[in-house]
């Protein structure tokens, strides 16, 4: 596996990556939000693979098959069915709108790449220069989670930045030891799962999932 | 184990004893049992005192294992033994008296078991000798007295709303002296008093001045001195009686306590503005307290704003010592901190005195409204005469003891100084006229109290039905009685001892500045001498030989009772009596701007006529000044931010998140 | 020793599991408050051991018990043995009333117990990595039981809770791992991301890495330990969540996260130095002080406004450690003894209020110390250690933090801290006042406080008031523990 | 205390005590004279009170020992006074024991106690009178404290015997402006104290006027025998007041019996002239209204004050 085929797969994963991030903001479908979702979670097992096979060590590899597992199909199925249920197809209207929220988001992205410099320059490989992207789409994540009204599409804007903070760990340290890995992978899994019966409740309490009307508990 | 050190630890033991018996027995033997064992405790911290007065040597305490991260240090020298006698001689009377007292309605288990655990507070703060030590007893001081205070909260919604604001500004009096002692240790190399003494001189000016104005700020609103006194007034009247004895005989004293300890013993004395600031303070809460007290027709709050009154002059005494000192004239200083000192035990006397008296009379006819007193002299001869002597002890009249300090503090004030700079001869006459006018208020105030709610007919048939008290009630009020007229009489005694507690602060004394030859006081400074067992004892022969000389003129002894004269009309009925308010009239008419009453006058007509009047209802209010113009706004600022700041929390999801999503973007900024 | 260590969190999951195979019964009620028991005596043990010869080591480095972590036990397992005492009445009135189903009660007492065990481990592993997910592992434990009530309001509030907890958490884990990336590029094979080696390779760390990894970890921990800004989640959870599942979240889950976050502090001060930590942690600590006493001024609900209680005490936790001097961390650490305890006792008697009133609301509940004295004695004596208020201990902890601000020269800060400090007391005692003195409105049902409710919240009262007083042993183990934060 | 001295004392009570209703009378006398009446002859106070010694003694209904002591410590309080003020000798019996400020409180003590004796019986004048004496007494007292402060600073020292032998010594001091506006605010204060014209009027039978009057409106026989010796003593020594510590010659320095006789003389003398004065000045000159008197008193106030500032920065 040759340096420049290393950098240029990863490029094309991280670039995948960050469009699926834009395509959450962008997109009001929330099946199409889903798809977003799926195809980011497939390019991060991406990321894992090709590190794992520069490196030949197995560690990296065991972790893109479950990354791939749990963040391209598992998670990606639970959000398509729970859609089904509750029969919210579009995300309403957004507190911003759409074009003012990818022109945040392009305005946030260079934002990081100005402040994130000291990451990508410590790691001299091509993989830590790709870093600032990765908190790009961690903050990303937390922009669509503080905009968008549904509940649905807050959890996606979680699983972007989760899927952000898991591109930073893999590109910086191909990978931490599998046993917090494992741990992290399964709280995510347990964190969409209860966050899955809340809106379940939510739909029962409130009758709809719009997040606007969470505002009794106030001071 | 020295004396001094078995002292305070019999203090401490009694009073827990007496907690404990509190908690456990029930009706009178509790009653009994939390007075005798309180005033133990007040008697051995009496004799402590009296001990280290007398020259036996400071009593020292140290305990590390107490108090976490800090450790207990007690050190009693010559100046706290001077305050620890004040508490003594209110708590000792105030807990005899308690045992009757308590009685009505009072004899709860939470009120007893607080009250010994005041006592023994009050007793060891001014044997603080660390900065962690006085703020930890500081504030058992002040969460007893709020228990203490809120005894009745069942009974009256004032009562309620006295506590919230009694222990807000307790609170605000610890964070302020927090503030000043903390920073102080800051620059010092450990938190005791030692350390801090040593390190007193050296602190940059700014620094000084800091702590100066923060202790003076804290202190002073345990002092009740007037733009903190608002609390005073609202807490001393709710308490019950024999608390509000001891916290305005004693618990207000530790406030100057506080301002002496901090400003001129561990700073060591200061710039002249310091006893400027001092004096200008004690000026204003003189006269404001005792206008109050003036027009109030609440005997208690009558009482509560005079205690105000009181501490203004004696800080008048202690902002002069200031003076004098930065100023370079220590024996001068010494007068006025003998003065201050004499002062405070004089006043503990009386104003303990005076409040157990009001006590009686709440308890015997259930008011505290002067206008409906009266006649009470007749009903209650034992309180009645106590009252009495008590009002012309704090009216300064010979001879009492109150006459010995304020003579002396007149004396403290008047100084025929060269012009040695514009601030004194210009500030000396101004006191001089404060402290004089503030003395003819006191005793048109006092006047009033005695006369309008003791002679005469009552006015209200509740008082008609009053009757004497309790036996332990009286021995309470007389004992305190013969301790003014003792102290009135023979103050040269105290004043030896006084010697040394000024000695103890070596910025203000100097030389001899108050000699008693035999049983004549001699002040240095403006020469003037006063023996006022001559004068006392004088008087007293006189009033008894006048009727003698009379009988000898062959004068017949027996009295025949005649009707008042009504110019002509026969009924004569209470209603024409001069009630308090009428009685104060002139002199609310004159302070009018000052105290700026609120008048309505309805005027009802009848409906045949407008010019035949049915009715007319007259209401005067006086409010306390410092609260409408600057409490109430305060607190309405304070309100309105609270509502404001609700916004923060206002339930939208999305705002929270926002709050990460800034805090993140800060965060990179920050990490460059 | 090292067996006691690495299986301590198995003592409350044995006492869960029981309860979710048997139900909630009065035998696995007490299984429950015996584990907590274990857990203190446990702690005990631990702290003595630590205090003469160091930190333990166990399970392959994934275990490292030094005097901060034994310091740590004891207060989870003070505040679990106060929480599961009052608990076992408190489940059983809410079966009796209706208010949860025995299910409910099943799944209660079980995820308490995994709540307790995750917090175990958080304060004994020495692998940074293992914290963050024990931390993120307590959220997901705690958000069924902040909806234990199944009410509009209790959704509301587990799924604000979940989400913003999850977020914040996540961030930390952001800081997490570029700490594993300094240690990487520190020297060659040294990749770890055990705390006790991170800290001896300091030296060694990125400082541009790790100044970006210091304010992920503040923001991330920040969020659990209930700091503002990060503090929104913090009213609704508490004032939502049963009694004792609030007790047990303000007063000791705020303080395991603020340990974390001290962990993180220790490596990162020896890399940084105190300066940058310092100003950042002063700053959310007085911004924590400045809401709590703003929002306690016009509080109408005292669930909410004992929440704003914790924000405002654990605001004075992180401006003592901020400080950093011994006796600043050592006041800090004391601090958070007394707040689990007076917290614990002060939340579990408004449980008791609750039943008692029907309302959370202030105005409604009058004149509680006429109605129900020994209750308003509790609640009023909790408040008063809140408070501030010699005897109890926090007293002694706010004077040391305050004494260690003016000995560290940070007069204007110390000056504002107490400020907001005199705010707050002054607001919660006018609130106080209202519900506790006068005349009683009407009280709504009759049903009298269990005894062993009343009289294990006046134990822990008198246990707060003893530790006021005096430390005894604890002295050394709390010395100790200062000293790993403070070296 | 030595025994001449001590006779010095006694005489003087003796002197005061004779020379006080004589006083009185020769200042009605005068008045009577200046408005064309013939007038009492002098001696009339001392008849009255030898008629008034064999009426009945009366106790009002409703009062109690207040009433009945307030006359005693009337007459007390001011032979106490008489006792420590410097008018026949500077060596006077009780000289160390008192100074201008024991004085000051001893006539307020008096005050007080026929305010309370005003309000015992429980009539409306009685508390009329003690209402407006509490409020001029209260108002009088900082401008007679400043006025003696200034003396004091002058001498040095606040004992009265010092006080008029730093006169004596040097009586150029006299004419320093701070004595003038000193004597004068003493002046007004004395007529204030004493219930003299400007404030209040000793002949008026009319209720709603007297101040002093009204308060002793209930005295009947011997009780009102020894008030009213006991307000004429109080003028008297005012007037001693004055005259000594402003003209203070002729005083008998050493208790030798002819100094003794001349002070005598001298100070009979100064009071007859002083007692003339007065009551021309009162002849010319109609009661205030009671709102009006603070106004005269706080002029006195000021008086006072600039006398104390004045001697600090002249000298």
């Amino acid at each position: 596996m040759t340096d420049s085929a290393l950098s240029q797969l990863l490029g094309l994963a991280i670039g995948t990556a960050l469009v699926c991030a834009y395509v959450v903001l962008w997109r009001s479908r929330l099946i199409s939000i889903v798809r977003a979702i799926a195809v980011q979670g497939a390019a991060v097992a991406v990321v894992a693979l090709t590190l794992g096979l520069h490196e030949h060590s197995v560690e990296p590899v065991a972790a893109a098959v479950g990354v791939f597992a749990l963040k391209a199909v598992i998670i990606p199925m639970l959000l398509a069915r729970w859609i089904r249920q509750s029969e919210e197809l579009r995300e309403v209207d957004p507190l911003i709108n759409i074009p003012a929220s990818l022109l945040a988001g392009g305005l946030l992205t260079l934002f990081v790449y100005a402040t994130a410099r000291q990451v990508a320059n410590l790691g001299s490989d091509s993989a830590s220069r790709a870093v600032p992207a990765a908190i790009a789409i961690v903050m990303l994540g937390l922009l669509v989670m503080t905009i968008r009204r549904k509940a649905v599409t807050q959890v996606a804007g979680f699983l972007l930045l989760e899927n952000g903070i898991a591109l930073v760990a893999f590109l910086t340290t191909s990978g931490l030891p599998l046993l917090i890995e494992l741990g992290g992978a399964l709280d995510l899994l347990l964190v969409v799962l209860v966050l899955h019966v809340l809106a379940g409740r939510m739909v029962s309490a409130f009758g709809a999932t719009d997040l606007n009307q969470l505002q009794e508990l106030r001071d | 184990m020295s004396a001094g050190t078995w002292g305070l630890a019999f203090a401490a033991a009694a009073g827990g004893i007496g907690t404990i018996a509190a908690l456990v027995t029930v009706g009178p033997t509790r009653r009994w049992l939390v007075g005798i064992l309180s005033g133990l405790s007040a008697a051995a911290g009496g004799a402590t005192a009296i001990l280290v007065l007398v020259g036996h040597g400071p009593v020292t305490v140290h305990l590390p294992q107490i108090l976490p991260l800090a450790g207990v240090e007690l050190n009693l020298d010559a100046l706290g033994a001077v305050f620890v006698l004040a508490v003594a001689i209110v708590a000792l009377p105030a807990s005899i008296y308690g045992i009757g007292y308590t009685a009505h309605g009072l004899n709860r288990r939470s009120v007893q078991a607080m009250y010994p655990l005041f006592i023994v507070s009050l007793l060891l703060v001014p044997a603080a000798a660390s900065v962690s030590t006085l703020l930890l007893l500081w504030e058992a001081m002040a969460l007893t007295s709020l228990v203490l205070v809120a005894a009745e909260h069942r009974d009256r919604s004032e009562v309620r709303e006295a506590a919230w604001w009694y222990g807000s500004m307790s609170h605000l009096s610890m964070i302020a002296i927090l503030m000043a002692l903390v920073v102080f240790a800051g620059h010092a190399p450990g938190e005791t008093f030692e350390a801090l003494r040593m390190s007193g001189r050296h602190l940059s000016s700014s620094t000084r001045s800091f702590v100066f104005v923060l202790s003076l700020v804290g202190f002073g609103t345990k002092a009740g001195v007037v733009p903190l006194h608002v609390w005073l007034p609202r807490a001393h009247p709710e308490a019950p009686s024999h608390v509000s004895a001891l916290m305005s005989g004693a618990m207000v004293n530790l406030g100057i306590y506080g301002v002496l300890r901090v400003t001129w013993d561990l700073l060591g004395g200061g710039p002249i503005w310091w006893g400027i600031t001092v004096l200008f303070v004690g000026v204003t809460s003189a006269l404001f307290g005792i206008l109050h007290a003036l027009v109030a027709r609440d005997l208690k709050r009558l009482l509560a704003y005079s205690t105000s009154e009181n501490m203004g002059l004696i800080l008048v005494a202690v902002g002069a010592a200031g003076i004098y000192s930065s100023s370079g004239n220590p024996m001068l200083a010494g007068v006025a901190i003998t003065a201050a000192l004499l002062h405070i035990v004089n006043h503990a006397a009386f104003k303990g005195l005076l409040f157990l008296g009001a006590g009686s009379v709440v308890a015997a006819t259930g008011t505290r409204d002067l206008d409906r007193m009266g006649g009470l002299l007749a009903r209650m001869p034992v309180t009645g005469a106590a009252f009495a002597v008590g009002s012309l002890a704090i009216m300064a009249l010979p001879p009492f003891n109150g006459f010995v300090s304020e003579w002396l503090l007149l004396k403290s004030l008047v100084q025929g100084l060269p012009a040695s700079s514009v601030a004194i001869s210009v500030t000396m006459p101004i006191a001089v006229g404060a402290v004089a006018l503030t003395g003819g208020l006191a005793a048109a105030a006092f006047a009033k109290a005695f006369g309008t709610g003791f002679l005469a007919r009552p006015r209200s048939p509740q008082v008609e039905a009053a009757a004497e008290v309790g036996g332990t009630m009286q021995t309470g009020m007389v004992s305190l009685a013969v301790a003014c007229l003792g102290l009135g009489l023979a103050p040269f005694a105290l004043l030896d001892v006084l010697r040394r507690a000024g000695a103890a602060l070596p910025s203000l004394w100097g030389g001899e500045p108050v000699r008693s030859v035999g049983v004549t006081l001699h002040t240095g400074g403006l020469t003037g001498s006063l023996s006022p067992l001559f004068i006392g004892g004088g008087l007293i022969l006189l009033v008894v030989l006048i009727p003698v000389v009379l009988r000898l003129l062959g004068v017949a002894g027996r009295r025949r009772v005649a009707e008042n004269w009504g110019s002509g009309r026969s009924l004569q009925t209470a209603r024409m009596e001069y009630t308090a308010t009428s009685f104060a009239e002139p002199l609310q008419r004159v302070f009018d701007d000052v105290l700026r009453p609120e008048f309505d006058l309805a005027v009802t007509h009848t409906a045949e006529s407008r010019y035949y009047v049915e009715a007319v209802r007259y209401r005067v209010g006086i409010v306390d000044g410092f609260e409408t113009h600057v409490y109430r706004p305060l607190i309405r600022v304070a309100k309105r931010w609270g509502e404001m700041s609700r916004w923060v929390q206002n339930g939208s999801i999305h705002r929270y998140l926002a709050y990460l999503f800034v805090a993140l973007l800060i965060v990179l900024l920050v990490s460059q | 020793m090292t067996v006691l260590a690495s299986y301590l969190p198995l003592v409350p999951l044995l006492a869960g599991i029981a309860t979710g195979l048997f139900g909630w019964r009065r035998s696995t009620a007490l299984a429950a408050v015996v584990g907590s028991a274990g857990v203190t005596t446990g702690g005990v043990i631990l702290g003595t051991i630590v205090v003469d010869r160091g930190a333990v080591i166990a399970a392959g480095g994934l275990v490292r018990v030094d005097a901060l972590s034994a310091y740590l036990i004891l207060i989870i397992g003070v505040a679990s043995l106060i929480s599961s005492a009052y608990a076992v009445g408190y489940i059983d009135t809410e079966l009796r009333l209706g208010h949860t189903t025995p299910q409910g009660a099943r799944l209660y007492g079980l995820l308490v117990q995994i709540f307790i065990a995750c917090m175990l481990i958080a304060v004994s592993t020495d692998n940074i990595g293992v914290m963050w997910v024990a931390v993120e592992a307590t959220t997901i434990a705690t958000a069924f039981l902040v909806g234990h009530r199944r009410t509009r309001a209790a959704v509301e509030a587990s799924w604000k809770y979940v989400v913003i907890a999850s977020v914040g958490v996540s961030i930390a884990f952001l800081g997490i791992v570029l700490l594993y990336f300094a240690s990487r590029h520190a020297s060659v094979g040294a990749a770890t991301l055990r705390w006790s080696q991170l800290l001896a390779m300091a030296g060694k760390l990125d400082p541009a890495v790790t100044r970006l990894a210091a304010g992920a970890v503040i923001i991330g921990f920040g969020t659990k330990a209930g700091l503002a800004p990060f503090h929104t989640w913090l009213p609704d959870a508490h004032s939502q969540a049963p009694a004792p599942v609030s007790a047990l979240m303000s007063g000791v889950l705020l303080s395991v996260s603020f340990y974390v976050l001290a962990r993180h502090k220790v490596v990162i001060d020896a890399v940084l130095g105190p300066a940058y930590m310092r100003n950042m942690l002063i700053a959310v600590g007085l911004l924590s002080l400045g809401v709590a006493a703003s929002l306690l001024i016009a509080q109408r609900d005292y669930k909410r406004l004992l929440a704003y209680s914790s924000i405002e005490h654990m605001g004075l936790v992180a401006f003592g450690t901020a400080i950093g001097s011994p006796l600043a961390v050592a006041g800090a650490l004391y601090h958070m003894l007394g707040h689990a305890i007076a917290k614990s006792v002060a939340f579990c008697a408004s449980g008791e209020i609750l039943f008692d009133s029907g309302t959370t609301r202030i105005a409604d509940v009058r004149g509680l110390l006429k109605r129900r004295p020994a209750l308003g004695t509790v609640f009023g004596l909790a408040l008063l250690a809140l408070l501030g208020i010699p005897p109890f201990s926090l007293f002694a902890s706010e004077v040391a933090i305050l004494r260690a601000a003016g000995a560290a020269h940070l007069e204007l800060v110390m000056v504002l801290a107490a400020a907001l400090l005199l705010v707050a007391f002054v607001s919660i005692l006018q609130h106080g006042r209202q519900m506790l003195l006068g005349e009683p409105t009407g009280g709504h049902t009759d049903r009298r406080t269990p005894a062993i409710a009343l009289t294990t919240l006046a134990i822990a009262l008198g246990a707060s008031a003893v530790l006021g007083v005096t430390l005894g042993p604890l002295d050394r183990l709390l010395t100790a523990a200062s000293r790993v934060v403070a070296p | 205390m030595t025994v001449p001295a001590a006779v010095g004392a006694l005489i003087q009570v003796t002197l005061v005590i004779a020379v006080a209703p004589i006083l009185t009378g020769l200042m009605r006398a005068t008045r009577a004279k200046l408005e064309g009446r013939a007038g009492p002859s002098v001696v009339q106070p001392w008849r009255d009170i030898r008629k008034l010694l064999h009426k009945e003694r009366i106790k009002p209904e409703y009062s109690g020992w207040v009433f009945l002591l307030a006359p005693r410590v009337l007459l007390a309080s001011g032979l106490m006074v008489v006792v420590l003020v410097p008018l026949i000798t500077t060596a006077t019996a009780l000289g160390g024991s008192g100074d201008l400020f024991a004085v000051v409180y001893l006539v307020l003590l008096g005050t007080v106690f026929l305010v309370l004796a005003g309000l015992d019986p429980g009539t409306a004048f009685g508390g009329m009178g003690a209402s407006r004496a509490i409020t001029v007494a209260a108002l009088a007292e900082p401008a007679f404290l400043l006025a003696i402060f200034a003396l004091s600073v002058r001498a040095g020292s606040s004992s009265l015997a010092t006080i008029v032998d730093s006169v004596l010594a040097e009586p150029r001091s006299l004419a320093s402006p701070g004595s003038l506006l000193a004597l004068a605010a003493v002046s007004v204060v004395v007529l204030a104290e004493s219930g003299r014209l400007p404030v209040d009027n000793p002949s008026t039978h009319l209720e709603l006027t007297m101040i002093h009057e009204s308060m002793v409106l209930e005295y009947a026989g011997p009780d009102l025998a020894v008030v009213e010796l006991a307000s004429q003593v109080r003028l008297t020594i005012f007037l001693g007041l004055i005259a000594n510590l402003f003209a203070p010659w002729g005083i008998a320095v050493t208790t030798h019996p002819a100094d003794l006789a001349i002070g005598t003389g001298v100070v009979v003398a100064k009071l007859a002239l002083l007692g003339v004065v007065i009551a021309t000045f009162e002849v010319f000159v109609a009661k205030m209204r009671l709102f009006r008197v603070p106004e005269l008193l706080t002029a006195a106030f000021i008086l006072a004050f600039l006398a104390i500032t004045m001697s600090f920065f002249l000298t």
